[in-house]
């Protein structure tokens, strides 16, 4: 038995390598889609926020980043701007890295072409604006000085949705979809902290440790963290069978493998260690 | 119809040349008249500063749009300098709120106004501000760190001075170290090379600079031992340096006929062909000795887990924090952080370098010391305000900009 | 010939060859490896040429608009004295350099380290613990303590016993939990490596196959 | 002696460094901004070391038949294949350098990365054992992060992927604080004994 243990211990790596290969290519073959259950964690936090916004509040919408982060962030936009319309809130868009604001376009009107939203009176897109944390501190004060036309030169005084906002004190919230700097750091600095406006947002997973801490003190109201996060909004949006919940599926069984390993490996010690056989 | 002309001029005026020196004797409200007649937006709120903390030539401009009006097609930064001379000194699409101006003398006071462009004609302008550029000797929000780190590398050289006195100075055992020696010697009892790795950085980088010091003590020890050093690079200028120190070291260990210069070579400069190129090395050569030593990415984990299945001793060591958790998976022993910089001193024993890790444990020590009572203060400031503003004077200290 | 196909192809190849290493070393490997490391280092130096070079010190010795700027001549004299180092007679010309390159990343390391690692860290670290709920004064006090006693485990020149040596500890324990969630978050991501490199093989390279026998078109 | 002018040079590169962060007056910031390009161009010459290094090991195992010499004509040819054709066509878009970079070079570099999805498994497994108390608490925050990064974390209990953000924000904070912090001292001690020569075995021998 022993030796079964210690044959167990210190199985051939290549045996883990196959099965993690198969857990990621059977799902994508199949194309599988697991269950998404969302635990009390800051993606909640967010959701639950966003809810109980009352009926045509306005919500603005950065979105900070590019294409080279879209297969984590792009799920979450178009979670986030699905249940914002579906929840008949305004939704003024904005960006501060240049190509945001047509990824920001494409999450917006794709959305309200299916939901029958009307752009400027539910929904309107500012457009890219450079100076980062600068920009949002003049944004605090004027809204309508710093963008004085949306993306495509419409008039901010043409655009109907617009009317009742002047600066950022007019939303009741502020979502960063962020990619890096500028974005969620400087809205948290310069919108949250100046104007006490609740920020929430997005971020890849690589940069989400670094954003945690704002959710402890309270300067965020919640967040998505990368691909699992995204999926979680889906969830609770109740997207069936988004970009990003598939994209979990492969994830889940390597993680899965991977934790089954780290067992095995360790009833294998344990038990060899009984029997005085560890070294 | 006046107006009309007005615009005229200035518009032959612009596409004749950038001066606008016969311009002046137009009455400026005229023009700011005629923007409110013809309602196109103009810039408000201009602001004109010292580009401040610079080498001075440059000015900052910021400003705000008018928002009822119609939309201009592009702005046009204007200036005019103590002799009246006005020149456009540049257009900027619509919607641009700031300008820095690098074409400036220090001193001289300059007045910038900028004007809106519809159809080509200026149909709009702002208000005028003034300022001066001058160049400035300190970066004003880096006091406090040039304060603190003169303050440690005053610390540190004490150190060092007291070191090279012969003070004796103990150091603790650091457990990757202290096994370097076991290392090698395994290697030449099982009669199979030694690896070196000194990370994928160049030679500016400075944990790659503490990796080829150490390299020299190992080759010291390899020499020795007389066991052969392979080190494979990733930067051109880090093979010519290694190829130096090893040499060295043969030489100081009285074997400088064992030194072998093919066994230093340069593979490619790429990330990931640098770590295949390793890895092939590793299965091939099967090394009983590998170190990973100095600043390493994505690839730690390839060439720690290849190390691995080769049955090497590994001792790593690397000041990337999201690197060490995978050194200390995969290797025997992991130098974290400041231990792969304590090495050299370590190894060599010298009482000058001993001496600065004293220097160093000093400048902890202050760091500790100033966390805790910035903590403390802090948090009694919650309640008993004094102290918040100690707190504060602390955070200012460690502030950088 | 379709080149996009012989792209995908040669895609699949190289990765396929390259994978194989994970059963065991063979002259697949050693092909896509030797490969990729010439392949490589052909492309950085072209990289190299296109990328610095030219723009960064011949336009600069030489600008569009004419003339000649000497400055320039310096780095280039630099850049000659590390080359020196294939003739023997005049390797020593490349100290020099090597003084020069040293001085530079030292100086800079010195205070880009200080900066981001040593001031911005210590910044974040004071604030005032006594705020939130319980849980929140425990965590913020964690993280304090957790940063104060991993710095004692650094110290060398003091011998890890008594008080200090517990204070160490709980240090490295600190470290430890740090090490084990970092590593256990960031599998995450190298999955999703894999993921793309399968993608790739199933869904670009697989389909070309009925393809290229003419069975799909 | 010969080690005199490197040396100066390296302590004036180094101080012209320092200087250059805290002043923005002239001359510290040409000099400053001049020495960091400096620096790039004379790294960038260099890369034709490591290419005839490359070059002679690969010519030299040819020729005396060393273990695996089949294999470095690979290397031979590939290299010179990115050569020719990057020098012939130049690297817009389109051109051959660019299709074999798009074609080759980037999936191999892609496909070594994503050996990590492998490695990280294996390391897992073997590493994470409960040897002692210590390493025990490694494997379970490691065990637990994973477990909140999944959906199977938040089906056994929901509190689990909070869990996974409280070992992310403060013990994975401190943790990365006191090493950078640490690291930060030995950067600076050991910069401040290459600007003062107080270590020169970088040098080599020459003394």
């Amino acid at each position: 038995m022993a030796d079964f243990y210690e044959k167990l211990g210190n199985i051939d790596r290549r045996i883990i390598f196959v099965l993690i290969a198969l857990a990621v290519i059977i799902p994508i073959i199949f194309g599988m889609v697991f269950p998404n259950p969302v635990g009390a964690e800051p993606s909640r936090d967010l959701f639950n926020y966003v809810d109980s916004l009352p009926e045509g509040s306005n919500v603005l919408i950065s979105f900070d980043y590019d294409p080279s982060t879209m297969p984590e962030l792009q799920p979450m936009a178009e979670a986030i701007v699905l249940h914002l319309f579906q929840k008949n809130i305004n939704i003024v868009g904005m960006a501060l890295w240049p190509q945001g604001a047509s990824l920001g376009q494409d999450a917006m009107s794709s959305m309200a072409d299916s939901l029958g939203k009307v752009q400027f009176e539910d929904w309107c897109n500012l457009g890219y604006k450079t100076g980062g944390g600068v920009m949002i501190v003049r944004l605090g004060s004027s809204m309508s000085a710093v963008f004085p036309t949306d993306r495509d030169d419409v008039l901010w005084s043409e655009i109907p949705m617009l009317r009742g906002i002047t600066s950022l004190e007019s939303f009741s919230l502020i979502i960063s979809l962020s990619a890096g700097d500028p974005g969620i750091i400087a809205w948290v600095m310069m919108a949250g902290d100046r104007f006490g406006v609740p920020i929430g947002g997005g971020c890849t997973a690589v940069s989400a440790p670094t954003l945690y801490t704002y959710l402890q003190t309270g300067q965020m109201v919640g967040m998505l963290g990368g691909l699992k996060g995204a999926a979680d909004y889906e969830t609770l949006v109740g997207i069936t069978g988004g970009q990003a919940v598939r994209g979990m599926a492969p994830q889940s069984i390597a993680h899965i493998v991977i934790m089954l390993f780290i067992i095995i490996g360790n009833v294998a010690y344990l038990s060899q260690r009984k029997k005085g056989g560890a070294k | 119809m006046k107006n009309f002309s007005v615009f005229t001029v200035f518009l032959l005026l612009f596409t004749v040349g950038s001066s606008l020196a016969e311009s002046t004797d137009l009455p400026e409200s005229v023009v700011t008249e005629a923007a409110e007649e013809s309602r196109v937006s103009k810039v408000v709120d201009l602001e004109a500063s010292d580009t401040p903390e610079d080498a001075g030539g440059s000015v900052s401009l910021t400003w705000l749009m008018e928002i009822d009006g119609i939309v201009p097609d592009s702005l046009g930064v204007m200036r005019s300098d103590p002799s009246g001379e006005e020149v456009l000194i540049t257009t900027l699409p619509w919607g641009t709120l700031m300008y820095n101006d690098q074409s400036v003398a220090n001193g001289t006071e300059y007045s910038y106004w900028i004007v809106s462009y519809l159809g080509g004609n200026i149909e709009a302008a702002s208000d005028r501000a003034e300022a001066v550029s001058s160049a400035q000797w300190i970066y004003r929000g880096r006091i406090g760190m040039l304060i603190l780190l003169s303050l440690m590398a005053a610390i540190i050289i004490y150190y060092i001075e007291s070191g090279k006195k012969g003070k004796k100075l103990y150091i603790r055992e650091i457990a990757g170290l202290a096994a370097v020696e076991d290392a090698v010697g395994r290697a030449t009892e099982m009669g199979k090379p030694v690896l070196y790795v000194p990370g994928i950085a160049d030679m500016d980088d400075i944990q790659t600079i503490a990796s080829i010091v150490i390299l020299g003590r190992v080759a010291r020890k390899t020499a020795e031992y007389g066991t052969s050093l392979l080190v494979p690079t990733s930067r051109s200028i880090v093979m010519s340096v290694a190829q130096e120190v090893v040499k060295e070291g043969y030489i100081q260990a009285g074997r400088p006929d064992a030194y072998n210069k093919e066994n230093i070579q340069y593979l490619t400069d790429d990330q990931f062909g640098y770590a295949a190129g390793v890895d092939g090395i590793m299965i091939r050569e099967k090394p009983a000795a590998i170190f990973l030593l100095g600043t390493f990415y994505a690839e730690s984990l390839i060439l720690a887990e290849t190390g691995r299945s080769v049955g090497a001793i590994q001792i790593a060591g690397t000041a990337m924090p999201s690197q060490i958790p995978f050194f200390v998976a995969a290797c025997d022993y992991t130098l974290i952080g400041e231990e792969l910089f304590a090495a050299s001193a370590y190894l060599s024993r010298e009482p000058k370098l001993l001496g600065s890790l004293k220097g160093q444990d000093a400048a902890k020590l202050f760091f500790m010391i100033l966390i805790v009572v910035g903590v403390i203060a802090a948090t009694v400031g919650d309640y008993w305000s004094p102290l918040k503003s100690v707190a504060e004077f602390l955070r200012r200290l460690v502030t950088v900009n | 010939m379709n080149w996009e196909i012989l792209g995908i192809w040669l895609g699949a190849l190289v990765t396929l060859c390259l994978y194989s290493f994970l059963y065991r070393d063979n002259p697949f490997y050693k092909f896509a490896e030797h490969l990729f490391v010439g392949m490589s280092a052909g492309y950085w130096v072209i990289y190299t040429i296109e990328n610095v070079l030219i723009p960064n010190w011949w336009l600069k010795m030489f600008p569009a608009e004419g003339g000649f700027n000497w400055v320039w001549l310096i780095p280039g004299i630099f850049a000659l004295f590390m080359l020196a180092r294939i003739v023997p007679k005049i390797a020593g010309l490349s100290r020099l350099s090597l003084g020069m390159i040293v001085g530079v990343g030292a100086g800079l390391s010195m205070v880009s380290f200080f900066q981001t690692n040593a001031m911005a860290q210590v910044k974040g670290t004071i604030f005032s613990v006594a705020t939130g709920s319980a849980w929140d004064v425990f965590s913020s006090l964690v993280l304090v303590v957790g940063v104060v006693s991993g710095l004692v485990y650094f110290f060398f020149s003091k011998a890890h016993t008594g008080l200090f040596g517990k204070t160490a500890n709980v240090g490295i324990t600190i470290l430890m939990v740090a090490f084990g969630a970092s590593f256990g978050y960031t599998i995450m991501a190298r999955i999703s490596l894999l993921i793309g490199r399968c993608q790739f093989l199933l869904e670009d390279w697989l389909p070309t196959i009925p393809r290229l026998l003419g069975i799909g078109g | 002696m010969r080690l005199i002018i490197p040396l100066a040079i390296t302590f004036t590169a180094g101080m012209l460094m320092i200087l250059n962060f805290f002043i923005p007056h002239q001359p510290f910031r040409f000099l400053g901004e001049n020495l960091q390009e400096w620096y790039l161009i004379v790294a960038s010459g260099s890369i034709f070391l490591g290419v005839m290094n490359l070059m002679h090991v690969h010519f030299r195992k040819i020729k005396l038949k060393l273990k695996n010499w089949k294999y470095s004509p690979v290397t031979i040819i590939g290299f010179l294949l990115m050569l020719v054709t990057g020098l012939i066509y130049g690297v817009t878009e389109l051109k051959p350098f660019d299709y074999l970079f798009m074609n080759m070079v980037a999936p191999m570099g892609a496909t070594m990365f994503s050996l990590l999805a492998f490695f990280v498994a294996s390391a897992a497994f073997r590493a994470f054992r409960a040897s002692n108390w210590r390493a025990t608490l490694l494997l379970t925050s490691a065990f637990l992060v994973m477990l909140g990064q999944v959906p199977v974390g938040a089906m056994i209990w929901d509190k689990i992927p909070l869990a996974k953000v409280w070992l992310m924000s403060i013990p994975n904070t401190a943790g990365q604080r006191a090493v950078m912090i640490g690291a930060a001292m030995g950067v600076v001690s050991t910069s401040l004994r290459m600007i003062f020569g107080i270590e020169r075995s970088w040098l080599g021998g020459a003394d």
